[in-house]
């Protein structure tokens, strides 16, 4: 099931620079939504700008009713999110898209984050703790100060390894490289489970061929609708001769790393 | 949502429209390839309240589409390049008609080919299937390498494919103008000398966007189409000179969100409505459109909707 | 802020342009039409930044302009006909461009005309007049019944007066496009072959609007032109298709508010920009967009603005 | 002068259904505008409304370097200058235009305002004051909630004599009638000034002209720039064979009453 309504704003926090986490009433959304789906996000009130901001679903709160997202400013659409405030509506459509699995075992898994690539995941690792699986995080960002979620996921009993490109923590350099690393030492994963910048993504997918383990990537791709109508937000998935464009919206966003073709 | 259900229009007989022999119970339809073959929007509304759906444009065989990023936003508007991916028509029968014979809903089929053979042909196979109410016949679109736009730019091919499909089909041919025109109304006039039922304006203007970043055009296809709001004016201002001079049914369409908007283009002169990139935006448009129009009528004391088709023409 | 100032650009020829014999001393002017004659923005900016000026509109009588309405707000954009009211040539150059000689800025006059002769009169007149830097030719103004868009909308007619206005004149000349064509790349290529210095793209679009409360036009003149931000892609896209075509400098203007829509005109093959519209929102907008250009050019690393002229072309 | 500036919201307030009253920080713009010019306001804040909208002062409070605006929501630009709140900024562009002419006796004069027009003449109001001239003031709207500041301008000793369609307060009828009455009783006046909706200005001018007496109308036209750069905003002015296009923006929003040709 998917909604259109409009959600009142419990709560909108800036909780890094450029960095802001919303919470929003939307029982039937937060009933509804699943680990890796999205939201079409009304931003602004008038015809510019146009079209919803797809934004993951970061946590849902199903007692209260609440759904909560995290999200960078990046632009116009969610310059103007950040200007709305408690008990204002926000007119949402979701949950859509094809989440993340949930592993059959409770064998450990590993959740490979990106940047802003902890929106979706976080919530993968709230309902993994709920079922008992454990994961270990590699955590990477830009700098220490925007490892965000790091204690909350120590705390539900998951074992984060941050990466920074500064090194100001953690390992020093990219995320993927700390990630390869670990595997060439032990790579006894049921699922790697990742999202970030598309660079990242793509040599996420290169190293879980590579060790030959299960993989899901979550992918952004620029959306008219958010509900399969508009054909625009296709990915190529396949392989040489058998290339077909799916549409990350429903299809996706999350698809096996074997499946998608890199340009 | 899906079953056949009782129409809440029925009998609602003051605000069907006449598309050359199509009968829509309301004047309110979508806008080709902004609303899938009906299943995308179904969990959101209706479908049975629609006067009637305009599927996805069609091709003879299935088409991969173009290379991604395919759409941009622009100042209130959209840019796409999808490129007509598509099933092809076998597979569009088989796999996407299906879904809606289950409603009261006509299906109107936009088409696209290569070739004015490859019109015809698409004619004749969705004259043969059950479930096709209407031809739209897209020689407008921007999109792709050969046909589409070529055919809509030439007043005498646009003649030539109106012609070749009409001799093809016994169904309603509604043909979808281009405004990247120096005259639609020299095209619309051809078209209608070649037997066309009906004309759908408009396609989308020819547009591009630039990375600044990256240096390079934002699409994949370095041009798109530009639709959404941002087009209404010109949209509007070919409905009403295109009204002027071909005494056709014109399906209006180009930046409608609104009722206020709707009912322009039918004071322009239209007979009926489509609501395209708006459906992305607020996938309820259609019923608010629909609404909205009732209301106009009754305030203003109108009795039906096509007392005010046109109107506009009338106080100048 | 009138007198000579001595120009904060001086020297930083990095950011000069050249639109044929015409220098200017950066690629920041504005859309005929939408400045006055200068003394309008004076209080707001200092005119000397500007790589030029562009006046309003001017034809050989003056000219009363349409009824009003004469302009109306439509999605990120604005719909007019004001119909070149101007007060004619001969009270153009004793009244107007007088305030502008204190001022070191090249005037550009945009001439329009009834017929081919009134633009060879127009040239030859302000030819003969001191502080004219060079002329913009409008056969693109959908605003005015003869002249105007016809000349336009045909490859040969545009060529015609392009070819009048070149032998009437030994100014820089050149020629604003019209986005409602089939093609601008052939009327473009004319235009080149007819001696055109430069190419201005582009005009308003065609469009209108309907108040649905008295059901008639909104604009006296029923028809307007489009501009403002919802045009841009269009106008973009015109920029990249003639600069494929046609090796004459570009001023790219359309829906420009900002450097970074400045900087995709300039990427798709513009020379300068016009800022229009905009300058009704933010009468600082030219001023942002120098601002933004030099910006850009120091933190991507380059020595001059005529490097990034045409670059996306590079990249695809 | 005139100036382009981000002003702050000292204070905004709906003093009537759909009618607010938003105080702005400008001390450059109180110090220079006088009654009957307006400001260019941007509304929103991105491309979509995109003009600005013109607005009266409707105060000004030099001292502080407060300017007072009073509006109606007409649309969607003003619907938006309703959700600006205190703290935030305003773009605005004036004083713009030319305002009434203040009288050079202190005689009386008449006052004719129509619903929203008595945004601009409480400014005029005030001032005249200030100079020691009393003014009866015909004040016309739709009902009695929407006679505005009837109680400030009686407290500055003018006369008021409303006027409400519904009869709901003063007299039952057009204000255009009540001062017709009026003035066939007494028609005293140094001046005339009105302002008010299309129609109304039109029969007020047949009054002035009727009466002979001298009267300045301000006027309502659709503009682009607000400082006559684009022709947009133009009135008919002169008489039979010298018609003239007027910019309001510019040569206006006042003009005296026999100087405009009704279409
Ligand atoms: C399935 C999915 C889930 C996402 N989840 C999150 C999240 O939880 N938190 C978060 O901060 N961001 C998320 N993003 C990215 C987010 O959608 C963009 O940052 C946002 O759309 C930018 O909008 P803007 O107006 O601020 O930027 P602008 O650059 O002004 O946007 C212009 C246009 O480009 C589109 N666009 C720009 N960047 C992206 C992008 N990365 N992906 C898709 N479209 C883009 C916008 O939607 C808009 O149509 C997600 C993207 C997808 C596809
Ligand atoms: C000199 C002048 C002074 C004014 N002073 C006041 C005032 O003090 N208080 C007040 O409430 N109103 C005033 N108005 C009217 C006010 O400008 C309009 O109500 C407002 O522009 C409507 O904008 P909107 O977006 O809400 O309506 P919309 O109808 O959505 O506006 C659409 C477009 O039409 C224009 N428009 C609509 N109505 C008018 C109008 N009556 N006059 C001019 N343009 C219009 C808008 O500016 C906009 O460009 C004044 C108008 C003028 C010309
Ligand atoms: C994503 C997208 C895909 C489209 N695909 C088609 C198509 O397949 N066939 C067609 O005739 N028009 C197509 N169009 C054009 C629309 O049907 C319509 O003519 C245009 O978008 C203007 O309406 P709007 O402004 O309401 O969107 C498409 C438009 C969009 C935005
Ligand atoms: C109010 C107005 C008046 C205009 N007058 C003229 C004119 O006299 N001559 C001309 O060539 N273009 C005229 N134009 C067109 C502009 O110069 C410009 O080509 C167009 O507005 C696109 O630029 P913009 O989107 O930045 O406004 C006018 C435009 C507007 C909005
Ligand atoms: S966003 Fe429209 S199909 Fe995916
Ligand atoms: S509003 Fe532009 S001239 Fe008056």
């Amino acid at each position: 099931m998917s909604f259109l309504l409009d959600a009142e704003i419990t709560k909108q926090e800036m909780i890094g620079p450029g960095h802001y986490r919303l919470n929003l009433l939307a029982p039937d959304i937060a009933a509804a939504a699943r680990p890796g789906q999205f939201l079409q996000v009304r931003c602004g009130s008038t015809l510019d700008p146009f079209l919803r901001r797809p934004i993951s679903i970061n946590a849902v709160d199903r007692e209260n009713g609440e759904v909560a997202l995290f999200y960078r400013v990046a632009g116009r659409g969610t310059a103007l999110l950040t200007q709305k405030a408690q008990g204002e509506p926000v007119s949402l459509l979701g949950p859509l898209g094809r989440g993340f699995s949930l592993p059959k075992s409770q064998a450990r898994v590993a959740v490979v984050s990106g940047g802003i690539g902890i929106a979706p995941l976080y919530f993968l690792l709230l309902e993994l703790a709920v079922f008992g699986v454990s994961a270990d995080v590699f955590l990477g960002a830009a700098t220490a100060g925007q490892l965000f979620f790091t204690k909350e996921i120590k705390g539900l009993g998951h074992r984060v390894e941050p990466a920074t490109d500064d090194g100001s923590a953690g390992y020093h350099g990219l995320v993927t490289d700390l990630f390869a690393e670990n595997m060439a030492r032990s790579s006894e994963y049921a699922m790697i489970y990742g999202c970030g910048p598309g660079g990242m993504q793509r040599r996420l997918a290169e190293i879980i061929k590579e060790f030959g383990v299960s993989g899901e990537l979550s992918l952004e791709e620029r959306m008219g609708c958010g509900v399969g109508a508009c054909l625009s937000c296709v990915c190529k998935t396949g392989s040489e001769g058998s290339i077909q464009y799916r549409r990350v919206c429903t299809e996706g966003p999350v698809f096996p790393a074997g499946e998608v073709v890199w340009a | 949502m899906s079953g056949v259900n009782a129409s809440k229009d029925a009998g609602r007989s003051h605000l069907t429209v006449n598309i050359g022999s199509l009968r829509m119970k309301n004047p309110v339809t979508v806008a080709s390839g902004t609303f899938g073959f009906g299943p995308e929007y179904a969990p959101y509304l209706d479908l049975n309240r629609l006067g009637a759906i305009v599927v996805k444009g069609i091709t003879l065989l299935p088409r991969a589409g173009n290379t991604t990023p395919r759409l941009v936003e622009t100042p209130a508007g959209v840019l796409n390049s999808i490129g007509l991916q598509n099933p092809g028509v076998e597979r569009f029968i088989t796999e996407a008609l299906p879904f809606l014979a289950d409603y009261d809903l006509p299906v109107i089929v936009n088409i696209a080919g290569d070739t004015a053979q490859d019109y015809a042909r698409l004619a004749e196979k969705l004259s043969r299937t059950a479930g096709v109410a209407a031809l739209e016949v897209n020689i407008s679109c921007p999109n792709i390498k050969k046909g589409g736009l070529q055919f809509g730019s030439d007043p005498a091919s646009a003649a030539e494919v109106t012609r070749l499909v009409k001799e093809s089909t016994h169904l309603p041919v509604i043909i979808k103008l281009s405004p990247n025109v120096t005259s639609i109304v020299a095209v619309a006039e051809k078209v209608a000398a070649a037997g066309a039922d009906a004309l759908s304006l408009i396609n989308t203007l020819l547009g591009m966007a630039i990375d600044i970043r990256a240096r390079r055009p934002v699409l994949g296809n370095i041009l798109g189409g530009l639709s959404g709001p941002a087009v209404k004016p010109v949209a509007l201002r070919a409905v009403w000179q295109v009204r002027q001079a071909v005494p056709l049914p014109i399906i209006g369409m180009g930046g409608i969100t609104s009722a206020a908007d709707a009912i322009e283009f039918l004071l322009a002169g239209a007979t009926a409505v489509a609501v395209g990139s708006a459906n992305f935006v607020n996938p309820l448009a259609t019923m608010e459109v629909l609404a909205g129009i009732e209301s106009y009528l009754n305030e203003n004391g109108f009795n039906n909707i096509r007392e005010i088709s046109g109107l506009a023409h009338n106080n100048i």
